[in-house]
C-alpha cells in the first residue's frame, strides 16, 4: 500500500473515471471538469516557460532584439478572434502561419509520392519464386489499390477486377490495423490496472 | 425451442457491464501469475537494437523525440525507458525533443528517472529541449543548426552552458533520430527531416498507427519500428538476453496482453456464431 | 474589405510562394530569410495556443454564470482549477519535483490515461456484440485481424511458427501495397488542400470568427 | 580593379578544387558540397588496412590558405571515411586541410601532408529536387484546371458508387418503417473536407426525407457545423415546398467533448430506436461506441470516413462503409458542391499520372534501362 499522497490522489481519479463505465455520474463529472481546468492551465504554463519566455520576452529584454516585438504583436492579434467588431484582425497572423504550407506541397510530393513510387519500382525481383511473387504483389497491389480509389472510369471488366483485387488487399491491411488497435486499447487498460495493483495497492511486484 | 431462443436472446443482448467485468478480470488476474519469459523479437525491433549498438560503437549521440502524452503513456513510456536504458548502459549521449505540449513533464520525468538508475548527469550525458510549436519549422531548422530554434534547454540554462552540446550542430552530428509518438509526428519527421537531410530515422509508435509506417520501412526512409507494448516487451527481452538489463513494464504486461487478446478473439467468434444461429432460427420461423 | 480579405491573402500568398521555392533553393539568401520567418512563426504559434485557452475559458465561464445550467458548479470548478494550475505553475516553475509537476503526475496522467483506457472496455463489448462477419470484405478483415492478434501474443508463437511469419508477411507485402496507395491518395489530397488555401480559393479557414 | 583581381584568384583556385592529391598511403579528395547554401566542404579519404588497425581516431586540421597556423576542427572515429566540414566555414575562401591518425594512447600514428585548397560556394538550385519540381507543377496545374472546369458548371463524370445506392436504400427503408434516422456529420471542424462531404450528402438525404415526411435527427459536435447543417436541412424542406414540416429541434448541438458526444448519441439511439444510422465525416476512437450502440438497435448503418484508423471498426460493425476518398466521391454524386467535384476530379487525374509514372518506370526497369532507380529522387 503506497504512502505517497499523490499516488492516492491518482488512484482516486482513476476510479472516478472508471466509474463512467457503470453510468455517467457526478464523481465522473467532477474528475472530468477538474481535468479540463488543469490541462488548460498546464498548457498556459508550458507555453509561457517553453515558448514565449525564451523566444520572445528574454531576447527583447536581455539581448534587445526589438524587431521581435512585431511577431509578439501578431501573436497578440490572434486573440482578437473572439471580438465581434474587429475579429478579422486575427486573420493576419493566421494567414502568415498558413502560408508555410507552401513548403508542404513539394515535400509531401517527394516524401509520400515520388519516393514511394521510386521504392515500388526499385523492388528487386530476384531470389526464389516466393520473393519474386511477393515483390510483384507490392507493385501490382499498389496499382490495384490506386485503381480502387480512381473515380473517373467505371469499375467494369479488367478495371473492375483490378479494383476488386485492390479492395481485398485493403481489407487485409485494415484487418492488420484492427488487430493492432485491439492490442493498443488493451495496453492502455493494462497500464492503469498495473498502476492500481502495483503502485497503489502494492499487491503485485 | 423457446428456452434455447430465450438463451440466445439473453446472450446476444447481454448487458455491456458483464462484458466489462470479463475484460477487466482478464487483464487484472494475470498480474498475479508469473510473467511471460521469452518473446521472439521481430525484424524491425532487432533493427533498432542493432542501430543503437552501432551508435555505441561510433560514439555519436542520438536524438529521442518524446512526442506522447498521458493518453498513450501505457504503450510508449515502457518503450522510452527501454531505449534510454540501452543508451545509458552503452554510454550513448541522448538529446530529448518534445512537440506535444501535454507530454512535456512526462518526458522530463522519464529521462530523469532512467538517468538516475545509471548515474547519468544532466547536461553531460543527456539533455532535454523545451516544447516548441510549429514543429515542421523546428525540424527543418534542426538540419541547419538547432540553435536557430532553441535558445535554452528545458531547465532554462542557455545552450552554451551545456557541455554535451559543445560540438553538436545538426542531424549529421547524431547517429540516429528515434521518435516515440501516437500522433502524425513520425510522418512529419520524415517529411520535414529525412527527406531534406537523409538521417537514420526510427519510430516507436502506438499499435493503432503501426500499419501506416510499413511503406516507409520498405522504401528505406525509416530503418526500424517498435510497435506498441509488445514492441517494448520485445526490446526489453533483447536487452535482457544481450545486456542482462532488467525487464520493465512492457514485459510485465505481456501475460495480461495474452489473456486480453484471447478474450477478444473468443468474443468475436462466439458473437458471430450466436448471430448466425439466431438468423437461421429466424429463417425457420418465417 | 481590403483589410479583411486582401491583406491576409497577400500574407498567405507571399509566404506560400516563398516557402514553396525555399524547398528548391538552398542559397544563403533564402536560408536567412527563412530563419527569420520561421522564428517569427514559432512566436506567433505560441500566441495561437492561447486561442484554445480563451475559447475554453469563455465556454465554461458562460456555463458557470448561466443560472439554468445543471452543471453550473462543475463549470465553476473548471475555472477555479484552471486559475489555480496557472498560478501554481507560474510560481513554482515546471521542472520535475515542482508542485506543478506533482499535479501533472497526480491528476492529469491518471485522468487522461484512464479516459482512454475505457476504450478497452468498449472494444471488448463491440467485439462480442457488433463485429459481424456480414460480407466477404468483413470476413477477410476479421481473418487478417485474428492472425495479427494471435501473433501478438506468445500463444500464437506456440500454436505454430507460421503465425508470426504470416503476420510479418502480411505487414511487409499486402499491407505495404494498400497503405502506399492510401498514402499517395492522402498526399494528393493535402496538395490540393494546401494549394486551395494558399491561392485563396478555399476561405473556410477564416469561418467561425466573431466569437459566436 | 581589386574585384577583378580577386575574381582571378578565385577562378584559379577553383580550378584546383576538383583535383585530388595522392598522399602516400592515404588517398584524400575534397570538393564543395553540392546543392547547398555553400559554407560546406566534403572531404573523403580511403585508408589502407594497416592504419585501420593501429589508429582509432582521425583528427581533421584546417586553416585558411596563406595563414600560418592550423586549427583542429573535428575528431572522428577511425571508421569514418568522409567528413562534411560545416562549422564556421565561409564561402569563396580557399581552405587547406591535413589529417592526423592517433592510436589508443593518443600518440600520432600517421600524419598526412596538407591538401587543398578547397573552396565552398552556394548553389541557387538544388538539382536533386528537379523531378519533385516538375511533378509539383503538374499536380498543381491539373488540380487548378479541374477546379475551374467544375466551377464553370460543366458536368464531370464520376463513376457510380454502390455506397450511394446503399444510402438511398437505407433512407427508403427507414421511411417505409416510419422510424426515425440519425445522421452524425463527424467530429471535425467545418473546414475539414470530410465534414464538407458529409454536409453535401446530408443535403441530398434531407431532400428525400422532406419529400416523404420521415424524421431525420442530426446531433452535432461542432457549433459552426451545427449552424451549417441546420441551414442545409431547413433548405431541403424549403426546396421541396414544405417549410412548415421542418422540426428545428431535430437538428441540434449536442456537446464538444469526444466521449460525451458518443454516449449522448448512444442514449439517443436507445430512446428513438432508429431504423437507419449514418456516420459520415471525420471520426476518432468514439466511432466504436457509436457503431456498437447502433448495431444493438438493429438499425441499418452506413458509415463513411477518411480517418483511416477508424475504417476497420466501421467495416465490421456497419452494413456499408465508404472508405477514404469514396466519401468525397459519394458527396459529389449526391450533392451539387462544385468545389468537392473539382477537387475530386483534379486529384483523380493526378493519381492517374502517378499510376502511369509507376507503370512506365517499371517497364523501363524491366528492360534494364540504367539510372531508373534514382530518377525520381535524385542522386543521394
Amino acid at each position: 500500500m503506497s504512502h505517497d499522497p499523490w499516488v492516492w490522489v491518482a488512484a482516486f481519479f482513476t476510479i472516478a473515471i472508471f466509474s463512467y463505465l457503470w453510468k455517467e455520474n457526478p464523481l465522473y463529472r467532477f474528475a472530468e471538469h477538474i481535468l479540463v481546468g488543469i490541462s488548460v492551465g498546464y498548457l498556459v504554463c508550458i507555453t509561457w516557460f517553453n515558448v514565449l519566455q525564451p523566444k520572445l520576452v528574454e531576447p527583447i529584454m536581455n539581448n534587445g532584439e526589438y524587431v521581435l516585438i512585431i511577431p509578439g504583436i501578431m501573436a497578440a492579434l490572434m486573440l482578437f478572434r473572439f471580438s465581434q467588431k474587429i475579429g478579422w484582425i486575427s486573420f493576419w497572423p493566421l494567414a502568415f502561419l498558413i502560408g508555410f504550407s507552401g513548403y508542404a506541397i513539394p515535400t509531401v510530393i517527394e516524401t509520400n509520392m515520388l519516393t514511394q513510387i521510386q521504392a515500388t519500382v526499385n523492388i528487386p525481383l530476384t531470389g526464389g519464386w516466393f520473393e519474386i511473387a511477393s515483390g510483384l504483389l507490392i507493385i501490382v497491389g499498389t496499382l490495384a489499390c490506386l485503381v480502387y480509389f480512381y473515380f473517373s472510369y467505371p469499375h467494369k471488366g479488367v478495371v473492375g477486377k483490378t479494383a476488386q483485387f485492390g479492395s481485398m488487399l485493403l481489407m487485409i491491411s485494415f484487418g492488420a490495423s484492427f488487430g493492432f488497435t485491439v492490442m493498443a486499447r488493451i495496453s492502455l487498460l493494462i497500464g492503469r490496472v498495473l498502476f492500481l495493483l502495483r503502485d497503489w495497492l502494492g499487491v503485485v511486484s | 425451442m423457446s428456452n434455447k431462443n430465450k438463451w440466445l436472446d439473453y446472450l446476444l443482448n447481454i448487458d455491456r457491464k458483464v462484458v466489462y467485468v470479463i475484460i477487466f478480470l482478464s487483464v487484472a488476474l494475470p498480474f498475479f501469475l508469473n510473467p511471460v519469459v521469452d518473446i521472439q523479437p521481430t525484424k524491425w525491433v532487432s533493427a533498432v537494437y542493432d542501430e543503437m549498438e552501432e551508435a555505441a560503437r561510433t560514439n555519436k549521440p542520438i536524438i529521442i523525440g518524446f512526442d506522447y502524452d498521458p493518453s498513450t503513456l501505457a504503450e510508449l513510456d515502457p518503450m522510452a525507458k527501454a531505449l534510454l536504458r540501452h543508451a545509458f548502459s552503452r554510454n550513448i549521449k541522448v538529446l530529448g525533443l518534445n512537440f506535444i505540449a501535454n507530454g512535456t513533464s512526462l518526458a522530463a520525468t522519464t529521462m530523469d528517472d532512467v538517468a538516475k538508475e545509471f548515474g547519468k548527469e544532466y547536461g553531460k550525458d543527456y539533455v532535454f529541449f523545451p516544447y516548441l510549436p510549429q514543429y515542421d519549422l523546428v525540424l527543418l531548422n534542426f538540419g541547419d543548426n538547432f540553435r536557430k530554434s532553441y535558445t535554452q534547454e528545458f531547465r532554462g540554462q542557455p545552450l552554451e552552458n551545456i557541455p554535451m552540446l559543445s560540438n553538436l550542430q545538426n542531424y549529421d552530428d547524431f547517429h540516429m533520430v528515434i521518435d516515440l509518438s501516437g500522433t502524425k509526428l513520425p510522418t512529419i519527421y520524415i517529411m520535414y527531416g529525412v527527406t531534406r537531410y537523409h538521417f537514420k530515422f526510427v519510430t516507436g509508435c502506438t499499435a493503432v498507427s503501426a500499419t501506416e509506417y510499413f511503406p516507409y520501412l520498405q522504401s528505406g526512409q525509416m530503418i526500424g519500428l517498435i510497435t506498441g507494448m509488445k514492441g517494448a516487451a520485445e526490446y526489453e527481452s533483447l536487452l535482457k538476453t544481450k545486456l542482462n538489463l532488467p525487464t520493465g513494464d512492457g514485459m510485465r504486461g505481456m501475460a495480461s496482453q495474452t489473456w486480453g487478446h484471447l478474450v477478444i478473439i473468443i468474443f468475436i467468434v462466439i458473437g458471430n456464431i450466436l448471430y448466425y444461429v439466431r438468423r437461421r432460427m429466424n429463417m425457420e420461423i418465417k | 474589405m481590403f483589410f479583411k480579405k486582401t491583406v491576409p491573402f497577400i500574407f498567405t500568398l507571399s509566404v506560400g510562394i516563398f516557402s514553396f521555392f525555399y524547398y528548391f533553393m538552398p542559397h544563403a539568401f533564402m536560408q536567412d530569410l527563412w530563419d527569420k520567418a520561421s522564428q517569427w512563426a514559432i512566436i506567433i504559434g505560441g500566441g495561437a495556443m492561447f486561442v484554445g485557452v480563451i475559447s475554453m475559458v469563455r465556454a465554461y465561464y458562460k456555463r458557470a454564470t448561466n443560472k439554468s445550467d445543471p452543471n453550473r458548479y462543475f463549470a465553476m470548478l473548471t475555472i477555479v482549477c484552471f486559475i489555480a494550475m496557472t498560478v501554481i505553475g507560474l510560481i513554482t516553475g515546471i521542472k520535475p519535483g515542482s508542485l506543478f509537476n506533482d499535479i501533472f503526475v497526480g491528476i492529469m496522467i491518471p485522468c487522461e490515461a484512464t479516459m482512454f483506457s475505457l476504450l478497452a472496455f468498449y472494444i471488448a463489448s463491440a467485439a462480442f456484440r457488433s463485429f459481424r462477419l456480414k460480407s466477404f470484405s468483413a470476413g477477410l478483415l476479421l481473418f487478417s485481424a485474428i492472425i495479427l492478434m494471435l501473433a501478438q501474443i506468445p500463444t500464437g508463437e506456440n500454436i505454430s511458427p507460421a503465425i508470426p511469419w504470416l503476420k510479418g508477411w502480411i505487414l511487409d507485402y499486402p499491407n505495404v501495397a494498400a497503405q502506399r496507395a492510401i498514402l499517395i491518395g492522402i498526399a494528393i489530397g493535402s496538395v490540393a488542400t494546401a494549394l486551395k488555401i494558399i491561392l485563396g480559393i478555399d476561405k473556410s479557414i477564416y469561418a467561425g470568427v466573431g466569437g459566436k | 580593379m581589386k574585384n577583378l583581381l580577386r575574381l582571378m584568384v578565385i577562378l584559379v583556385v577553383v580550378s584546383f578544387a576538383f583535383n585530388s592529391y595522392s598522399v602516400n598511403t592515404v588517398e584524400v579528395t575534397g570538393k564543395d558540397s553540392p546543392n547547398d547554401k555553400g559554407e560546406a566542404i566534403d572531404i573523403k579519404w580511403t585508408l589502407d588496412a594497416s592504419l585501420k588497425t593501429s589508429a582509432i581516431k582521425v583528427f581533421v586540421f584546417r586553416k585558411v590558405q596563406g595563414e600560418a597556423e592550423y586549427k583542429q576542427i573535428k575528431e572522428l572515429d577511425i571508421t569514418a571515411e568522409n567528413f562534411n566540414d560545416k562549422n564556421e566555414l565561409k564561402n569563396n575562401i580557399p581552405y587547406m586541410y591535413y589529417l592526423e591518425f592517433r592510436n589508443v594512447t593518443g600518440e600520432v600514428v600517421y600524419k598526412t601532408n596538407e591538401f587543398g585548397p578547397y573552396v565552398a560556394f552556394p548553389q541557387w538550385i538544388n538539382t536533386d529536387k528537379i523531378p519533385t519540381f516538375i511533378f509539383s507543377l503538374i499536380a498543381m496545374i491539373v488540380i487548378l484546371i479541374f477546379i475551374q472546369v467544375a466551377k464553370s458548371g460543366r458536368k464531370l463524370y464520376v463513376r457510380p458508387l454502390p455506397g450511394v445506392q446503399a444510402i438511398e436504400d437505407a433512407v427508403g427503408r427507414a421511411t417505409e418503417m416510419g422510424k426515425p434516422m440519425i445522421y452524425c456529420p463527424g467530429i471535425s471542424v467545418i473546414s475539414d473536407i470530410a465534414t464538407l462531404a458529409s454536409i453535401s450528402i446530408l443535403s441530398r438525404v434531407s431532400e428525400i426525407v422532406a419529400e416523404f415526411g420521415s424524421r431525420l435527427i442530426v446531433p452535432n459536435y461542432d457549433p459552426i457545423v451545427y449552424s451549417v447543417t441546420d441551414e442545409v436541412v431547413k433548405g431541403a424542406y424549403l426546396k421541396v415546398g414544405r417549410p412548415d414540416a421542418y422540426k428545428a429541434d431535430d437538428v441540434y448541438f449536442l456537446t464538444q467533448r469526444q466521449f460525451a458526444y458518443a454516449s449522448g448519441v448512444s442514449g439517443l439511439m436507445a430512446r428513438e430506436k432508429p431504423a437507419a444510422n449514418f456516420f459520415l465525416g471525420w471520426f476518432m476512437a468514439e466511432s466504436l461506441i457509436l457503431a456498437e450502440a447502433g448495431s444493438m438497435t438493429g438499425a441499418i448503418q452506413i458509415a463513411g470516413t477518411d480517418s483511416i484508423s477508424q475504417i476497420p471498426f466501421f467495416i465490421v460493425a456497419c452494413d456499408y462503409t465508404l472508405i477514404g476518398e469514396e466519401l468525397y466521391a459519394a458527396a459529389t454524386l449526391m450533392g451539387e458542391d462544385t468545389r468537392l467535384l473539382g477537387g475530386l476530379k483534379g486529384q483523380d487525374y493526378v493519381k492517374l499520372v502517378a499510376m502511369i509514372l509507376l507503370i512506365v518506370l517499371f517497364v523501363l526497369k524491366l528492360f534494364g534501362v540504367p539510372g531508373i532507380d534514382t530518377i525520381l529522387v535524385g542522386g543521394n
